[in-house]
């Protein structure tokens, strides 16, 4: 008991990223509506994203801004007291990513309005069915 | 780190991401989403990961939810889950 | 020759494609030249990539001139290489039979459509060659986004069919990605060959079993993986026909070629067939990947659809062949990434021309081409005998090593499968050919009806030369498969593989 | 659907929970993610490109590669919501409104007919006009200057602090869109029309690509800012610095012509009429 | 000896292909078929310029390019390739005339297409004759059964539809199914697909693998039309008629059987088929079909029908003559292929001038038509003599030779066979010729006036009736060609 509960406590934010990650997941797959679908792509994205920032957290250091000064000269970074700056990065370009998918995919779901006026995916498929 | 803020944030992000899904009204689900993007945002903050935080605040929050309301505006409200 | 070909390749038509996008709102005139400038300039880079391989010149390239592992690379070898080339061919010569449909369908458009285009290609073209793992994903993404887009562009479906591509897609490249994150978080690496180097004493982690197997899942989203290929077929059918031409043949293609690579090269073959020992399942998905793709097909009732069903068919040649994990297998998954590439390009350059004179591509529309559009359909039937594979089309040859390998590692089921699709082939097509050359039945019977008394009604010229080349391909390749498998395969081929 | 997704998820949740079994402890400092690539990023990011924000320095310069790419994205996704919305103009123009600012009586011109009325009094409206608030309106007015400064402070400052060219090109969209929100679409299109928008994303792109150009152009690898020394002053390190900021530029301006054409595109669905 | 490097062979082959876009081009039908006619001349000459080099018991080869690791894309000219080449070069010649009285007298449609993938069937029927190992033999074999789909299907009606399908489901179907896969687990098991005199197939094969083997050839390559796979024979009948008597009587079926006997003598080789017992085996499946053959054949009313069912036994002899694995034998099956190729073409040839001049297809019909087409019905006595195996026709000289090697093997249930099937062909055959010649028929044909089929169709017959003749006095080069094959 003790130990399981030690292993939910130490990788806390994993689980939650498993549950947001399934929330997102289950709202693509289950979700008659469009937009919603769309919602849970977006959510299904972030989850991921908070996985890697997790992935980069390290206990007991500071934001990877290095402290400096323009008179000293260099002197040596301990890597050990910041946070690890990759994981960020790729964040970065994956959320840029993520609202880049927004907007194609929301273009299309207008798109999509414009030609069956319904975002209902069962009442589309109905009329493609029997037009 | 504060760890019962941590836990708060980590549950309203659930919360947020949860009711995104479920209300029965899109421009809800927009605002939702924009809540629980902006709690991403904090939480990540918290992290330590000030950038992405960042970005997630002006991209996720701001931007993101905008799209949001504009396609939800020029189609319909109407859901029915 | 050019140590800078490996970044040329993508930086040529993605400068290319800005000026496209500018010139659409500036001298809307420029941007088809810009288009072909750009894919020549690829499809010359390519060539000239293919030919460093075979003098044995390594095309390493660092961006940024950071070292691996810090910063980006790009490598040229054995295996990619070809695959370059296809894409920069197939992409070259789409873009040429694309001009009449598109000034036709949406010209106010043009500008945007081939800015897509291009992006399209290189992103593509980056997937290949890329040595990181992240890379690949931020590319996979340039190709998802415009593959979105210009299959929405198409009328009808299209539309709902695109945004079910969009999901499927992200939930593919996003288990992708968790699978990179996985390997990131207990290799702290994201260079492909150094997670391979750090993965080595792992091999017995959780971690790594499950993100093998996410990222295999995501990769078959992408790739149309029977069960996973739900989206596919909708959204090549309902895409513009120069989109269907250039997405179906190459991202599937491509798709195959990642995994391969990442198998090849991250994951090592050691772990995915010693220690996974998956193979065995994996051939047997691939058998039911080809059965079902062909007996799916066959209850099509229109040609464009049916064709995308012969492309879920035939990822389950190329996973099967590389699952055998024998070297004739594997020869011919890599062969078929080019050849299958060649035909179903040709194919769908077809459909498209038929399409582009008649409106659609439904069975009972094609009746009597054969007569109106002889130079369409005999090219039709080129591709359609490289599918049933009959020799000399390059088709046969594929299917020769794939069978060899089933063969040699004792798979009968693979074996059966590959036989059976290749006579479901011969019912399908013949189907198209029996209604292209016999409907309307008896009408062409009687003297009345001599040579050229049918009015011929063919796609324009400018379709019909990139069609041919493409059907001429498909024997010129097939003779050459000697060279092709002697020269370049046989050094793909890890020491490993029996 | 349901029972399906249920069963999906189930399964991939079950796998994924199989993995993090394994996982090293949140927060590890000695896992091996923080202990492999990573600490050169945070050890040398001052030596070699003069920047102390680690972000940066991986983002436009170590692995600037893929944020070029990045930045294309959103090119991709401008151009395709382009392509996917915009209606073109050849259809016939619908009555048009006019409505007088002071009074508010609206007019409506049939089709062929001629607005005779002095026009600077008039605002051409349509048919889903409201009122715009008083308070929200002039906030927002004020307020938009200042955002623009801070859009244009986040990125130049990327370098020292969190920021750059993405989170500054997107507050720069952002206030254009909230010019748009507050107002309507005609005024923001006044202040920033299509074609500029459409023209500042790839402009922006090639800006990042051109640099990386330039360097090959000089004799050096693809993005290695290095080649910059012949061009700026202060060495190969400070021209890595100058090579980042460059890059930081094109980036900030294609985001935000981006930002504001696919909002545009979606908020009018490419009618570019008044908006929301 | 050494085999002759040469580019001959490619040539020949190349010849028909190469007519092809100048007939599809042309718009003037006597321009088309002055190409034709040049092209099957041509063929046949460089065809006959081959053949002193291979009567002198060298081989000419042509190797084009390595495609599969030790499988190249190869012609080679032996003497059994040269045999055949040259039995279906000269008669392309032959056929071509006859196809312009034939076509031109039904006014048919669609000629230009007609003759381009003739044309095209030559060239594969050429290059299966050349080919120097399974691979090629196989490409030239699928070519050539598709270059004939639209030449079964030229009526493009209802009928032409199902025996189409008929057609492509057996053989393609067979090809894929059973050779394709058989091809390869040969090339599995030796790594080669090289004809050799002795075989490629190793010697230490399990019996059980190398039977299922030799059964999936046999059967795979159904253009032999051996039982149970011959069904598609009578049905591809429906093709304008010398589409049957070149391709159905020479061509197609004979690349069938020439598949067999190269994959019996060349793959298996003599003495492993000897010392597994799989010859016996073939030959009771090729005697089978040659009863049961002729047997239908007797209750045949259609003349085409009835033809193509005295084929499929035909065929068989064939078959026969390689599964008894006596040198007699074999001679007389590759012998059989010239004799019956010319004996076989004259009847079609006969049935196709009297479907020109009379518009009759039934036996029935054709009682006392000897007095109104004596000429074609004489050279229909003469092709039936040979088919038969009497004297004085080169029929008699093939069976002659499987006759000894029956004798020579001392298989008596065969000789048997041979002897009842001649007998059985004879009760067939005879009945016609007796009826057309002695029966008053119906009151169209007993005008009494001679009223042949026109003159393009008329001549041919002519030629190869007296060449069917000619060869039991000369059968020098056929004979020596087989003699030389079967050492």
């Amino acid at each position: 008991m003790e130990e399981i509960l030690g292993l939910v406590i130490a990788r806390y934010n994993y689980w939650i990223y498993i549950t947001l990650m399934m929330v997102g997941l289950y709202g693509m797959i289950a979700k008659n509506n469009l937009v919603k679908k769309i919602v849970g792509m977006n959510i299904f994205q972030t989850a991921i994203i908070l996985f890697y920032v997790s992935i980069g957290v390290k206990k007991g250091a500071t934001i990877p801004i290095i402290e400096h000064s323009h008179d000293v000269a260099h002197q040596a970074v301990r890597a050990a007291d910041y946070i690890n700056p990759l994981p960020h990065v790729l964040m970065l370009t994956a959320i840029v990513v993520s609202v880049a998918t927004l907007g194609v995919a929301l273009a299309v779901a207008v798109t999509v309005y414009q030609r069956h006026q319904t975002l209902e995916e069962d009442e589309i498929l109905k009329q493609i069915r029997e037009p | 780190m504060i760890w019962q803020l941590d836990l708060l944030i980590l549950t309203l992000v659930v919360l947020c991401g949860i009711g995104a899904l479920m209300i029965r009204d899109l421009l809800g689900a927009a605002i939702l989403f924009g809540a629980y993007s902006f709690m991403m945002c904090l939480l990540w903050a918290i992290m330590g990961a000030v950038d992405v935080a960042f970005t997630e605040a002006s991209v996720g929050a701001g931007v993101s939810t905008v799209f949001f309301i504009a396609a939800v505006y020029h189609t319909t409200r109407r859901t029915k889950d | 020759m050019n140590v800078h070909y490996p970044a040329l390749l993508v930086i040529i038509p993605l400068l290319a494609s800005f000026f496209i996008s500018a010139a659409g709102w500036l001298r809307p005139v420029w941007c088809f030249p810009l288009a072909v400038a750009a894919m020549a300039g690829s499809l010359l880079v390519s060539l000239g990539l293919l030919v460093d391989v075979l003098l044995g010149i390594p095309g390493l390239y660092w961006f940024g001139g950071w070292p691996p592992p810090w910063g980006i690379y790009y490598r040229v070898d054995h295996l990619n290489t070809l695959v370059l080339v296809i894409i920069a061919a197939v992409g070259f010569v789409n873009l040429m039979a694309a001009r009449p449909t598109v000034e036709r369908d949406f010209p106010e458009k043009a500008g945007p459509f081939y800015t897509l285009y291009v992006l399209f290609v290189t992103g593509l073209l980056g997937m290949v060659v890329t040595g990181d793992a992240f890379n690949l994903y931020v590319l996979l993404e340039i190709a998802a986004i415009t593959g979105y887009a210009l299959i929405a562009l198409g009328k009808g479906r299209a539309a709902l069919s695109s945004l079910h591509y969009i999901f499927m897609g992200t939930i593919g490249a996003c288990f992708y990605l968790l699978g990179v994150g996985y390997l990131y978080i207990v290799t702290g690496s994201l260079n492909m060959e150094d997670i391979s180097r750090l993965l080595q004493p792992l091999h017995g982690s959780n971690v790594v079993i499950v993100a093998f197997v996410i990222m295999m899942v995501g990769i078959w989203l992408k790739m149309g993986f029977f069960p996973l290929h739900a989206w596919l077929p909708n959204a090549y059918t309902y895409a513009p026909s120069p989109v269907s031409s250039l997405v179906a043949p190459l991202m599937t293609k491509v798709m195959v070629y990642v995994m391969i690579r990442m198998i090849l090269t991250v994951f090592t073959l050691d772990y995915a067939f010693l220690v996974l020992k998956l193979n065995d399942a994996v051939v047997w998905l691939a058998v039911i990947a080809i059965v079902a793709g062909s007996l799916l097909a066959l209850a099509e009732k229109d040609v464009k659809r049916m064709l995308t069903y012969i492309v879920v068919a035939e990822v389950g040649y190329m996973v099967g062949g590389f699952w055998l994990g024998n070297r004739a297998g594997f020869t011919g998954a890599v062969l078929h990434i080019v050849n299958d590439a060649l035909m179903t390009f040709c194919l769908f350059l077809a459909v498209g021309n038929i399409i582009h004179v008649k409106g659609n591509s439904r069975l009972e529309s094609l009746s009597g081409l054969f007569r109106t559009m002889p130079w369409t359909m005999g090219a039709l039937v080129v591709g359609a005998l490289s599918i049933i594979g009959v020799p000399p089309t390059c088709g046969f040859f594929s299917k020769w090593y794939l069978l060899l390998g089933a063969i040699q590692s004792g798979h009968y089921g693979f074996l059966a499968a590959l036989l059976g699709s290749s006579l479901v082939g011969v019912v399908l097509f013949f189907r198209i050919f029996e209604i292209g050359y016999f409907e309307p039945l008896g009408a062409s019977h009687g003297p009345a009806h001599g040579e050229g008394g049918a009015a011929v009604r063919e796609a324009p010229l400018g379709m019909l030369v990139p069609l041919w080349i493409t059907a001429l391909s498909l024997i010129l390749v097939g003779l050459y498969t000697g060279e092709i498998v002697g020269r370049v395969i046989r050094h793909a081929i890890p020491e490993m593989m029996l | 659907m349901k029972a399906l997704g249920l069963i999906i998820v189930a399964l991939v949740g079950a796998i994924l929970v199989y993995a993090t079994i394994d996982f090293p402890p949140f927060g590890d400092p000695e896992s091996p993610a923080s202990l492999h690539v990573s600490p050169r990023y945070l050890e040398k990011t001052l030596e070699e490109t003069a920047v102390p924000n680690a972000v940066t320095s991986v983002l436009a310069d170590y692995r600037s590669f893929d944020t070029m790419f990045e930045t294309t994205v959103i090119f991709c996704a401008g151009v395709a919501c382009f392509l996917l919305l915009r209606v073109p103009r050849r259809r016939p123009p619908a009555p048009r409104q006019f409505r007088h600012r002071l009074t508010g009586l609206t007019f409506r011109i049939k089709d062929g007919g001629e607005f005779v009325l002095p026009v600077r009094e008039f605002e051409p409206v349509d048919s889903i006009w409201t009122p715009y608030d008083l308070i929200i309106e002039t906030i927002c007015r004020y307020l938009i200057p200042f955002i623009q400064i801070f859009g244009l402070y986040v990125i130049a400052h990327g370098h020292y602090s969190p920021g750059g060219g993405f989170q500054g090109g997107v507050i720069l969209g952002a206030s254009i869109i909230l010019l748009s929100v507050s107002h309507n679409l005609r005024t923001a299109l006044k202040r920033m029309g299509e074609k500029t928008s459409a023209l500042f994303s790839p402009l922006g792109v090639l800006i990042y690509t051109g640099t990386g150009v330039l360097c090959l152009v000089l004799g050096y690898n693809f993005l290695d800012y290095q080649a910059l020394a012949a061009l700026l002053p202060g060495g190969p390190i400070m021209a890595r610095s100058h090579g980042i900021f460059l890059v930081e530029v094109g980036v900030g301006m294609a985001v935000m012509g981006t930002m504001v054409w696919i909002f545009k595109n979606l908020a009018s669905r490419g009618r570019y009429d008044e908006g929301l | 000896m050494e085999p002759l490097p040469s580019l001959k062979p490619l040539l020949a082959v190349l010849v028909s292909l190469g007519v092809v876009p100048i007939l599809m081009s042309s718009r003037s039908a006597n321009v088309r078929e002055a190409w034709t006619f040049g092209a099957a001349g041509l063929k046949f000459l460089l065809v006959l310029a081959m053949l002193p080099t291979v009567l002198e018991g060298r081989e000419l080869v042509c190797t084009l390019a390595e495609v599969l690791p030790g499988v190249a894309f190869r012609l080679r000219v032996d003497a059994l390739g040269m045999l055949f080449a040259l039995v279906a070069s000269s008669l392309w010649i032959i056929t071509s005339a006859y196809s312009i009285g034939y076509m031109r007298g039904l006014q048919e449609h669609g000629q230009t297409r007609y003759f381009c993938f003739f044309a095209l069937a030559l060239s594969a029927t050429i290059g299966a004759a050349f080919s120097a190992n399974l691979f090629t033999l196989y490409l030239f074999y699928e070519m050539l059964s598709f270059a004939t789909y639209p030449l079964v299907t030229h009526h493009q009606d209802a009928e032409a539809r199902r025996s189409g399908r008929k057609y492509l489901l057996y053989i393609v179907g067979s090809s894929i199914g059973l050779v394709l896969p058989a091809m390869i687990f040969s090339y599995h098991l030796s790594g080669t697909l090289e004809f050799t005199s002795q075989g490629f197939l190793p010697r230490a094969g399990s019996p059980v693998l190398l039977g299922v083997l030799l059964f999936m050839f046999l059967f795979g390559f159904a253009k032999a039309a051996v039982m149970p796979l011959h069904a598609w024979l009578p049905a591809a009948m429906v093709a304008p008629t010398p589409v049957s008597a070149l391709l159905h009587a020479v061509a197609v079926v004979k690349v069938g059987v020439f598949c067999i006997l190269r994959v019996l003598t060349g793959v298996f080789g003599l003495d492993l088929l000897a010392s597994f017992h799989l010859g016996a085996a073939v030959a009771c499946v090729a005697a089978f079909t040659i009863i049961v053959a002729s047997l239908i054949a007797l209750t045949q009313n259609e003349l085409k029908r009835l033809l193509a069912f005295s084929t499929i036994g035909q065929l068989s002899y064939i078959v026969l003559g390689a599964a008894l694995l006596s040198p007699k034998a074999l001679v007389g099956g590759m012998v059989h292929i010239a004799m019956h190729a010319f004996g076989k073409i004259t009847l079609f040839f006969c049935a196709g001038a009297i479907y020109v001049a009379t518009r009759k297809k039934y036996l029935s019909d054709l009682v006392g038509i000897g007095k109104r087409m004596p000429v074609t019905m004489a050279a229909f006595f003469v092709g039936a003599l040979s088919v038969i195996g009497l004297p004085p026709t080169g029929g008699f000289l093939s069976k002659w030779y499987l006759v000894l090697g029956t004798l020579q093997a001392h298989q008596w249930p065969m000789l048997l066979v041979i002897l009842s099937s001649s007998l059985l062909n004879a009760a067939y055959f005879f009945p016609i010729v007796y009826r057309a010649f002695f029966f008053q028929g119906d009151q169209s044909l007993s005008d009494n006036t001679t009223q042949e089929a026109p003159l393009w169709c008329l001549v041919p017959l002519i030629i190869t009736a007296v060449c069917t003749i000619l060869f039991f006095f000369y059968p020098f080069p056929f004979l020596r060609l087989a003699e030389l094959a079967g050492l």
